[in-house]
């Protein structure tokens, strides 16, 4: 029974490329996030009475706070249905480095969420009445923390994973560890809506992207890993 | 070669299971045929290393199995009550992915492999969820097949199988164990061997 | 006296924050010794299922 | 090195009786403690020239908020060592260090709240520090939650202390928060590298308040996880002896 | 055999209590749109410069896409657990009116998801810098939008659970029709925090109210009804 | 009595029952025990009402199942591969809040049953969910009991359970029959009930 091993390369490939063809399959699950993106970025002009100056002030909340919650709201199927059909054990026992293949779903989660977002947020910024030019700054700001974001609501997913429900619980530890994202964030969009240099904000994102891209996996498998006891 | 030493488990605050002694080795299959409750599943996930055993040793080729255990995982394949399939791909979809997590297989042998557990005539289209139950047992024992895993835990491996279904199973144990594969099965029914080396265990106070 | 409870006018403020942190230890060490009486209740239950079976 | 006390904290029956034995000394010296710094505070200090008598409230809020952190820091310490080890003793300290801990912070927000209003003319501002601390809170709760949630016991400890760990980078947010972000709140005038910037006839009731708070927490931490130890035990001899002397 | 038959309201009932005690169980299930609003109302300030006028304009908008959001992630669990594990079945097979029995598991959704929403709503309001005279306004277009989103919800449910690869689409559709709620709703807030007359507003927020609890029901049952097939 | 005249089911685009016809009268236990895929739960899902026939008729005592619905659904039970049990709910209120859908029945009388299933040792206070998989088919069983349902509609009832389990089960469906009950049983294993009125039937074309 000597048969050749397949990479951990290969096996996280393997995931990432099922869950798209699952996510494919079924659109409606991650388009729910987009939806809801969209909707409040509609929503804000509507609640408030339509004038640009002020618009535009509130646009980088807006679209930051909104980022978030889609991610949150979109997180909670992260593990959820692996672990309920069996395929997490099966992870686990295939001998493959388990961090890699949480990895390989997280990072499907931000192909699925935060891109999107990322490359529709600038649109919603100027439709709230950012100038055209900020588009690239926001789009590079919102990038880099959608990735922030999915590595650190990885881990409170993996924690939440044993808890039936746990949507508000997932919320409640994922903020706390995403409020630095949000703040540089927020600063970053309204530096580059207002025409001003971002990149201090945007290399302080990128620092925080390359420690949770090293960190997280790590807790996240851990995490999930003791959910399977 | 697996050795279970005077393992202890718990549930909740139940000591369910008070020192477990066996060892099985290459070709041997061994049966639990024990009531409802008393803790198969419970057995057969700590030896996957699902559950921490505060008390009690297992070994597998004479090293512990928490040295080195993506070396043991590599060795084990497990079929739990839930089958581990994907109801939005086709059973052809399940078993690529599954075997891309271990070793290649080729479309051809992954094709052929269906045959054999007689999904032949189903429309290679349809997504495993509109399976029959007993259907879905059979993908998950063609998966099976194809991991070259030498230790087997299966449990409850003839659920919802018709008996052509079940002299499948024993067919594929009897070539696994020829192999030189091991298993360990939960099962109510005893699954009958012939020419096998098969310890059937009744009880749980039992000594094997 | 009624100087010193006065705080310069800033009496209010003063005693308020004063009770809440005294009343925060209070409560602490209420509910250990609470979790202290739930754990011997707890064992004692856990004994006796043991001993039945 | 000499790992015989590990071993020896790592034992049920020794912790329990340790724990026992000094918890009600520490709460004494705590109480006693506690007496002079409020007679310090309210009594023996002087009237601030800027704050009048309000800044009185520095002695109950800088040692909640003080522990607050420190009891986090704990918290996680304890349960990275319960994790790693597979020490059922760490993991029971860490559970009951989030209870206290979650007391202390929200005294402090709430001591800093009540304070904020005669020196900044407002209950709440949205701060950094402000947040921040109570974003702590949060972390405290969802910690306690997340214990609450998960049922089988082991399980509930090692993934409670995968959160403990990941949370603590909450820790240095709070502190630094001041000097990272431009705040209304005080800067640090008692932790910083050229010694405190306060008079000593003010400094010394804040510190012994600390003192009387730290050990305060001591002593709770060990009542609970006594009780904590006792409910991770499956049954056993001294379990049994335990209950029976309890009984009396 | 001639057996007593429970009445459809005490049957009704039960599936309330049952799912009341199972909230109670998990209490991460209630507690989940009380955190959100604690999140969104948090979150928003922090990714704005504190400025108290600004906060206030924000508060009808970031209301409203708090319960939106809440109520989505509700209503993805509204009829799943019960689909997954049969019970819906057995509800169709107890023999009493399946409508009433979807309409008490929209009720419980209801609250416990609007019922804290439209209670904890005016005191976020407060926190964003809304006068305290707004709170009663800010409640009642609360508790009416909310019971409006959670009938919309229940229809949009039972949507999803259809597993043919539209439905889950389809659940987009009912995504818009929240729309008109939104609006109205945030409007009414924006009125009562300024102070001025809402009823306006707040009568078609009910008249909202009153169309889908008689409408929503009937088609949440057809869609559940399906899906079963 | 139920009657099922030329009934023609469809999953997806293949024509899986071809016309099905069969009597069952009052003290009749019918047992299907066709192979793997071949529509056993497809039929007893269309004659519980969840699937739509387009060609044949279902009657029961004497109408036509679909002029009331309602009527016909009080007489049914159903039980699936699934168990309709809340793993967050104890066994016991399990019981009570599915039996407050039908008709009152008393705590004692709830309690009795679940003893009667064997499940009188657990902790009353354990969550369904950390039950056994057998063990969370007796509470099923129990439940079955309780509604006295005329006709009850089982798919692989004797999942799961051990022996002592798979005689519980013989026995209820023999007091069922005996007050009159109907069942029809899909199965791979046959069960054995003496004195009954008890039809196998091996395959789909077969006429019984
Ligand atoms: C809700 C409002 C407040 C919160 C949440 C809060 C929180 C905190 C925290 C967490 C610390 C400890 C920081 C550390 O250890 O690094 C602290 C320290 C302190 N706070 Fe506040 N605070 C608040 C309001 C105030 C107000 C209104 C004042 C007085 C004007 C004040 C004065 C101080 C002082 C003097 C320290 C000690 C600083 C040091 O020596 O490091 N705080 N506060
Ligand atoms: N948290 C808990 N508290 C108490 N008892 C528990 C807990 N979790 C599980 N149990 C008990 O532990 C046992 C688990 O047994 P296990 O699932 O291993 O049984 P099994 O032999 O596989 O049974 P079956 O044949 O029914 O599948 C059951 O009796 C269950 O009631
Ligand atoms: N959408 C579909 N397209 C094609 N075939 C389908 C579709 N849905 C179900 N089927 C087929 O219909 C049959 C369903 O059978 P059913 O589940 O009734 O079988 P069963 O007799 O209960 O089998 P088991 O013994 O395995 O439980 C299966 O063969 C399945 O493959
Ligand atoms: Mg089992
Ligand atoms: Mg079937």
């Amino acid at each position: 029974m000597n048969v050749m091993r397949n990479s951990a390369a290969a096996a996280a490939t393997a995931i990432l490329q099922r869950d798209l063809l699952l996510a494919y399959r079924r659109p409606g699950e991650w388009l729910q996030p987009l939806a809801f993106f969209a909707i409040v970025t509609v929503l804000f002009p509507l609640a408030l009475d339509p004038e640009a100056a002020r618009l535009r002030q509130l646009a980088p909340a807006a679209l930051w706070v909104s980022l978030l919650l889609a991610s949150l709201l979109a997180l909670d199927f992260l593990y959820r249905e692996d672990a309920r059909d069996g395929t997490l054990e099966q992870y686990v026992l295939s001998g493959q480095p388990f961090t890699a293949l949480l990895l390989a779903k997280t990072a499907t989660h931000w192909l699925l969420t935060g891109l999107p977002l990322a490359l529709f947020g600038p649109l919603a910024a100027i439709s709230l009445g950012a100038p055209p030019q900020a588009a690239p700054g926001i789009f590079v700001a919102l990038l880099l923390g959608s990735v922030t974001l999915s590595l650190l609501g990885s881990i409170g997913a993996g924690l939440t994973l044993g808890v039936r429900r746990g949507g508000a619980l997932l919320s409640l530890l994922v903020l706390p560890l995403a409020m630095p994202v949000l703040v540089f964030g927020a600063r970053a969009t309204a530096l580059a809506i207002a025409g001003d240099d971002a990149s201090g904000a945007l290399y302080l994102l990128a620092a925080m992207g390359v420690l949770s891209l090293t960190l997280a996996p790590l807790a996240a498998a851990a995490a999930v890993r003791i959910s399977l006891e | 070669m697996l050795e279970v030493s005077n393992l202890h488990l718990w549930r909740g605050d139940r000591h369910l299971l008070r020192g477990v002694n066996f060892t099985l080795f290459s070709g041997q299959v061994l049966q639990l045929l024990w009531p409802n409750g008393t803790g198969k599943t419970t057995l057969l996930r700590a030896i996957a290393g699902f559950l921490h055993a505060e008390e009690g040793e297992l070994r597998w080729q004479g090293r512990r199995i928490d040295a080195d255990r993506d070396a043991f995982h590599w060795d084990v394949a497990y079929l739990g009550h839930e089958t581990a399939l994907k109801g939005d791909l086709t059973a052809f979809e399940n078993l690529r992915y599954a075997c891309a997590m271990r070793s290649p297989v080729t479309a051809e042998r992954l094709r052929v492999t269906l045959v054999d557990v007689g999904l032949a005539h189903s429309d290679p289209a349809q997504p495993v969820r509109s399976f029959s139950a007993g259907q879905q047992r059979r993908v998950a024992l063609a998966r099976l097949s194809l991991w070259n895993a030498k230790l087997w835990l299966l449990d409850e491996p003839a659920a919802n199988l018709d008996s052509a279904g079940q002299q499948l199973l024993a067919s594929l144990l009897l070539a696994h164990v020829r192999r030189g594969g091991m298993a360990i099965l939960a099962t109510h029914h005893a699954i009958a061997l012939p020419d096998a080396d098969c310890r059937q265990w009744q009880l749980p106070q039992e000594v094997v | 006296m009624s100087e010193f409870l006065d705080m310069s006018g800033y009496g209010a403020y003063v005693w308020s924050a004063y009770a809440i942190a005294i009343g925060g230890l209070v409560l602490n060490v209420w509910m250990a010794r609470r979790q202290q009486r739930r754990a011997v209740q707890e064992a004692r239950r856990r004994l006796a299922m043991q001993e039945q079976s | 090195m000499n790992w015989v006390w590990f071993h020896r904290f790592g034992s049920p029956p020794y912790f329990y009786r340790f724990a026992g034995r000094w918890a009600p000394w520490f709460l004494g010296i705590a109480v006693l403690l506690l007496l002079v710094g409020l007679y310090g505070g309210l009594v023996a200090a002087p009237v601030d020239y800027f704050q009048s008598d309000a800044y009185r409230i520095i002695y109950v809020h800088v040692p909640s908020a003080y522990l607050s952190l420190m009891t986090y820091t704990w918290m996680a310490i304890a349960a990275a060592v319960g994790l790693i080890w597979r020490i059922k003793i760490a993991h029971a300290v860490a559970a009951s260090c989030a209870p206290a801990g979650a007391t202390f912070t929200a005294v402090s927000l709430i001591t800093g709240m009540i304070w904020g209003q005669p020196t900044w003319g407002t209950y709440w501002a949205w701060d950094p520090r402000i947040v921040s601390q109570l974003f702590v809170l949060f972390f405290f709760l969802g910690y306690i939650g997340l214990r609450g949630a998960i049922e089988d016991r082991d399980r509930a400890d090692r993934a409670s202390a995968v959160l403990a760990i990941v949370g603590v980078v909450n820790v240095p947010i709070v502190h630094f928060s001041v000097d990272w972000w431009n705040s209304l709140h005080q800067a640090p005038t008692l932790l910083r590298s050229d010694g405190p910037s306060m008079p000593m006839s003010m400094a010394w009731p804040l510190l012994v308040m600390i003192a009387a708070y730290t050990f305060y927490f001591l002593a709770i931490m060990l009542m609970r996880a006594r009780a904590e130890v006792m409910r991770r035990e499956r049954g056993g001899a001294w379990l049994r002896e335990v209950l029976a002397r309890e009984a009396t």
